[in-house]
């Protein structure tokens, strides 16, 4: 066995332990070593991903000495790989663009804490992304709720407190019904590993006897997770939660905690039940029909908006029900559509959190708009990193919103007229306000502020130089890179997409 | 009645003030233990009427039906959707439970080759009695590493909501926690003097024969965890500092899971390339004997003795 | 053995329907210990004695001893906040 | 409707707790009454998964007299699972409850609606 095979597994126990080691470390050591630890793991998941692409088969690995019903196992394949190394970059630039905000708005002697959460968090998506046994991947589940609620309320102002009382409500029914679902599971198959469930529910669904209850298990899976992931219905912490909590916290929840819950459903989808199953099983029209809805009405709300942090929140409303959209189209283009989605909004969504959190800065910390009039000229360049992001998010060719817009009309194109012609609506309709809200905004960045204005200001918001900031500035023109990137080479990732999915089944 | 004792010489007797105490002619209380007539709850009118307005005010405002109409409208809706919710949830569930597969039956899909490789080979494998201790240390490992993450993490969110750092402020609290807490009862006391080494050596069997019987680190750290919680409420905080401070907590804490990640890490990796661990496994049934169980059942046992006086310390006063 | 059993999953409904609807935290919080030993009870009957441990010491032990601190401290806080309004108004009273 | 709901009549049980779990969660005003509710909604899962676990007529997975026949005890799996989640849940309710408090400490109540309203208030 070759030693590259380790990495997966290296890099969630070193995320695991790191977690334990910051516990005993004071701020400075405790930022230093977070840093090393993020960017080793992002070495090593690179190294897999080009040694998956190489070897082009997935792999299992032993978690014990015991091989595959009894003991756990992890497996990686191309897909897997891609998106480890894909989260563990959002995460280093979301960290370290918002680094200066964590410093001054976490208490001094709380800040190692935060660190254990960044780990625990990283290691917990990890396991997400690689874990092959079902049961594992609730306990990692409860760890991500638990520390995604710790980075909310890192900052214990009231409403940060009560965004995060509320988030934890709704994450808890959404585990009830996803552990009840795992036992149901469990029950008319009798195994723990995705692969072997597959295996038996093959022959259970070919029998009939356990069909309602394996709908029903399969149902209620679904809805926790969608809970959790905030689709449109549920989605009344995250406003709150997104729009209040540190930037960095904003970015990494906005981009990568709902995100990890929607790949263990794709992986649930591809691994557990099989496709056919689960386009039999009609369960993806309710998904279709609720991520139309949150496609309209996320946008909707955000028009309504008067803050631009809450705006970028609600935005994420949207795009989360586009990315349920494409799931419940039910083709396998749909889905590598919504792994793109998920992909482009992460790299997007991050980008905009911290270049918001650069024009407030330049506005005296204020997140209202009219206090926001010209602040692309005082901070030219988070206005620039801002606009970016929103010709992304409107999908402006060149950006990778654009690819994601296409892949979806493409994927409806090829579906049913029932399904098509909504598609095709809400894709037009969407679009539309999504250009209104942003669009808005980057016009009012670019409006010159009136004189009035200018004095109050003038005081308290210096214009904000590269030179006093290099590590925000690195930060947001990695981001940039990587929507670029997206946006301009988008063929040879959505090939990556579609072989990694065909590996998974 | 007759009696062998004189008027005077029974007067001095015992049973003479047994009989006098039961008839209640006498209490022997009196005037011997002090007792201070309860300061009667007095309030300031001026106090009372700010307080009623304060209440008026924020009710005003929170039910304020006029402008809350809408709001109203929502939650009523939101009650009629939720019952209407659970209870359609309610009828499906028992819907799915009258087709499961029935209670108790040895055919049923979920007693297959994995159950029963767990229960043959279990003690061979992991050298573990109890075959549910194998089970989660040996074989389904990674999941108890997990689980032990969670509440490790749990910690560190309650340390970053209730940890009082300030000094001015911990001092604050200390005193406020004095005012509510009962201080030196005599009962409790004595009844924590003996209950205490009870509850924590019981705690320590459990841990120590979590592969022999039923229990484990979990359950173990717990009672001892309550042993803890015991004692401070009897003797105070000032005495379980001498021994136990939120320096150690840490320490125990971090070495504890250290060491229960390292042994993992060691093992899944010997397992994963088919190396032998050279740990013994000792023959089933002895104290010292299923190879890492014991140690990791310890840790176990420590971490979640800490984490839970932790918890109850940091509830009452923000540190300790 | 079995009408024990059902007698005490009877038990355990009538608890949980009333924890719902007793108007008094306290009294709400001790019927929630007494369904998790009854629960505790009932995994002895089903043979999982790990289980039954387990429930015991925390379900009904720590669990309920962290609702009971829980209450507490916010009748502290209740109390401090009048103490501090009743020094605020007195101070005020004071200075007229 | 399936032939098998007397017969499964604990786990009928374990599905009405879970929607009174449920309901305590959605409708409760009261946050620590929510909180009991989820535990309650947990304890129901767990005890689903334990009454999944049992066969009649066999004893806890104990081994006695190095007895290993499967006839023997009962299925091992569900207590294992059961043991993970309970320290799950006790976790979720400390995170739940310190929250409560803190809470507490900056609105003086308990009811998330008042909360919300006064969070309104501020805004404006």
């Amino acid at each position: 066995m070759e030693f590259i095979r380790n990495f997966p597994f290296f890099s969630i126990l070193l995320s695991l332990g790191s977690g334990v080691l910051t516990s005993i470390m004071n701020k400075k050591t405790a930022r230093l070593w977070n840093t090393f630890i993020l960017a080793a793991i992002t070495v090593m998941s690179a190294v897999l991903f080009v040694y998956m692409l190489e070897v082009g088969e997935p792999y299992t690995f032993m978690m014990g000495h015991f091989p595959a019903p009894w003991g756990n196992e992890i497996r990686a394949g191309v897909l897997e790989a891609g998106m480890a190394l894909f989260f563990c970059l959002i995460m280093l630039f979301s960290l370290k663009g918002g680094q200066e905000h964590i410093d001054a708005e976490v208490e001094e002697t709380k800040v190692n804490l935060y660190y254990i959460m960044i780990n625990l968090l990283l290691s917990s998506l990890l396991a997400l992304i690689y874990t092959n046994d079902l049961f594992t991947a609730y306990v990692f589940v409860e760890i991500n709720t638990i520390s995604a609620c710790g980075l909310i309320m890192i900052t214990q102002s009231g409403r940060t407190i009560e965004a995060a009382t509320r988030y934890m409500i709704m994450a808890s029914l959404g585990s009830g019904l996803l552990l009840l679902g795992l036992c149901i599971l469990y029950d008319i198959t009798g195994h723990l590993l995705m692969s072997s469930i597959k295996q038996s529910i093959l022959y259970v669904y070919a029998q009939g006897t356990y069909n309602i209850p394996l709908i029903a298990s399969i149902g209620m899976v679904v809805v926790g997770l969608a809970i959790k992931s905030a689709l449109y219905p549920f989605h009344t912490w995250l406003p709150d939660a997104y729009g209040y909590s540190t930037v960095s916290s904003a970015a990494i929840l906005s981009s990568l905690v709902s995100k990890g819950y929607i790949f263990l459903l794709i992986k649930i989808f591809f691994r557990v039940v099989g496709f056919d199953i689960i386009v039999d099983s009609k369960i993806v029209n309710i998904l279709f029909v609720f991520g139309l809805f949150g496609m309209i009405m996320g946008s909707v709300n955000a028009i309504l908006e008067h803050d631009i942090r809450r705006m970028i929140a609600f935005s994420s409303v949207a795009q989360i029900g586009y990315i349920y959209m494409g799931l419940g189209l039910g083709t396998t283009m749909g889905i590598v559509a919504s792994i793109f989605h998920i992909l482009s909004h992460a790299s997007t969504k991050s980008l905009l959190f911290v270049a918001g959190v650069g024009l407030t800065d330049a506005s005296g910390g204020s997140k209202k708009f009219e206090d926001l009039t010209g602040s692309g000229f005082r901070n030219p360049a988070a206005g620039i990193a801002f606009t970016i992001g929103a010709c992304s998010m409107v999908g402006i060719p060149l950006f990778s919103g654009f690819i994601s817009k296409m892949l979806f009309a493409e994927a409806a194109v090829q579906n049913s007229l029932a399904k098509m012609l909504p598609t095709m609506i809400c894709l037009a309709i969407s679009t539309v306000l999504n250009a209104i809200y942003f669009m808005k905004t980057v016009i009012r960045l670019y409006t010159p502020a009136s004189k009035k204005v200018r004095k109050t200001q003038a005081g308290e918001a210096a214009a904000v130089s590269m030179r006093e900031h290099p590590l925000y500035h690195l930060a947001l023109l990695c981001m940039v890179i990587l929507n670029v990137l997206l946006g301009c080479c988008s063929q040879p990732i959505v090939d990556w997409i579609t072989s990694g999915l065909s590996m998974f089944g | 009645m007759s009696r062998l004792l004189s008027e005077e010489e029974y007067r001095k007797t015992k049973a003479f003030k047994i009989r006098r105490w039961y008839r209640g002619e006498k209490d022997p209380y009196l005037g011997k233990v002090e007792m201070k007539p309860q300061k009667p709850f007095t309030e300031d009118i001026k106090t009372q009427k700010q307080r009623i307005h304060d209440e008026a005010i924020l009710r005003r405002n929170i039910y304020d039906i006029e402008h809350n109409k809408k709001l109203q409208i929502f939650s009523k809706f939101y009650k009629v959707v939720s019952i209407v919710f659970v209870f359609t949830l309610i009828a499906i569930l028992l819907y799915v439970v009258s087709y499961l597969p029935p209670v108790g039956n040895a055919a049923n899909p979920d007693n297959n080759e994995v159950a029963s490789k767990y229960i043959e080979d279990g003690m061979k494998d992991t050298g573990a009695v109890n075959i549910v201790t194998g089970m989660i240390l040996d074989y389904r490992a990674f999941d108890t590493l997990g689980e032990s993450n969670v509440l490790f993490i749990a910690t560190c969110t309650v340390l970053i909501l209730l940890r009082v750092d300030n000094r001015s402020k911990k001092k604050e609290e200390e005193e406020n926690d004095r005012l509510y807490e009962p201080k030196n009862d005599i009962i409790l006391q004595k009844v924590a003097f003996f209950l205490v080494p009870m509850i924590i050596i019981f705690g320590i069997y459990v841990i120590l024969n979590g592969h022999l019987s039923p229990g484990g680190g979990f359950s173990g750290g717990a009672i001892i965890g309550s042993g803890l919680i015991l004692y401070v409420n009897a003797f105070g905080f000032k005495k379980i500092e001498r021994f136990f401070t939120q320096k150690t907590y840490k320490w125990i804490c971090f070495v504890a899971l250290l060491f229960y990640c390292l042994a993992k890490t060691y093992s899944f990796y010997c397992g994963a390339h088919h190396l032998e661990t050279g740990i013994p496994l000792g023959t089933p049934g002895d104290i010292l004997s299923s190879g890492l169980i014991l140690p990791l059942n310890i840790c176990v046992g420590m971490v979640v003795a800490c984490t839970m006086y932790a918890f109850y310390a940091m509830f009452r006063k923000g540190g300790f | 053995m079995e009408i024990f059993q059902i007698v005490l999953f009877i038990f355990l409904i009538v608890c949980a329907i009333s924890v719902s609807f007793s108007r008094n935290l306290l009294n709400s919080i001790i019927i929630f210990m007494s369904y998790s030993l009854i629960m505790s009870i009932i995994w002895i009957l089903l043979e999982s004695p790990d289980l039954a441990i387990t429930e015991a010491a925390v379900g009904a032990g720590i669990t309920s001893i962290l609702f009971f601190v829980t209450l507490k401290k916010i009748h502290a806080i209740v109390a401090i906040n009048e103490d501090k309004e009743d020094k605020h108004v007195n101070r005020k009273g004071g200075g007229k | 409707m399936g032939g098998n709901l007397l017969a499964n009549y604990g786990e009928a049980v374990a599905m009405i707790l879970f929607g009174i779990g449920f309901s305590n969660l959605l409708l409760q005003k009261n946050l620590i009454k929510k909180i009991i509710g989820l535990n309650i909604m947990d304890t129901a899962t767990y005890l689903f998964l334990a009454e999944k676990g049992y066969i009649a007529g066999r004893v806890a997975p104990i081994v006695v007299d190095n007895v290993t026949s499967v006839e023997a005890y009962i299925n091992p799996v569900p207590s294992g699972l059961v043991l993970t989640g309970i320290v799950v849940s006790v976790s979720v309710t400390a995170l739940m409850l310190s929250l409560t408090i803190r809470l507490y400490r900056k609105y003086h109540t308990l009811d998330m609606d008042e909360i919300s309203t006064m969070l309104k208030k501020e805004e404006e």
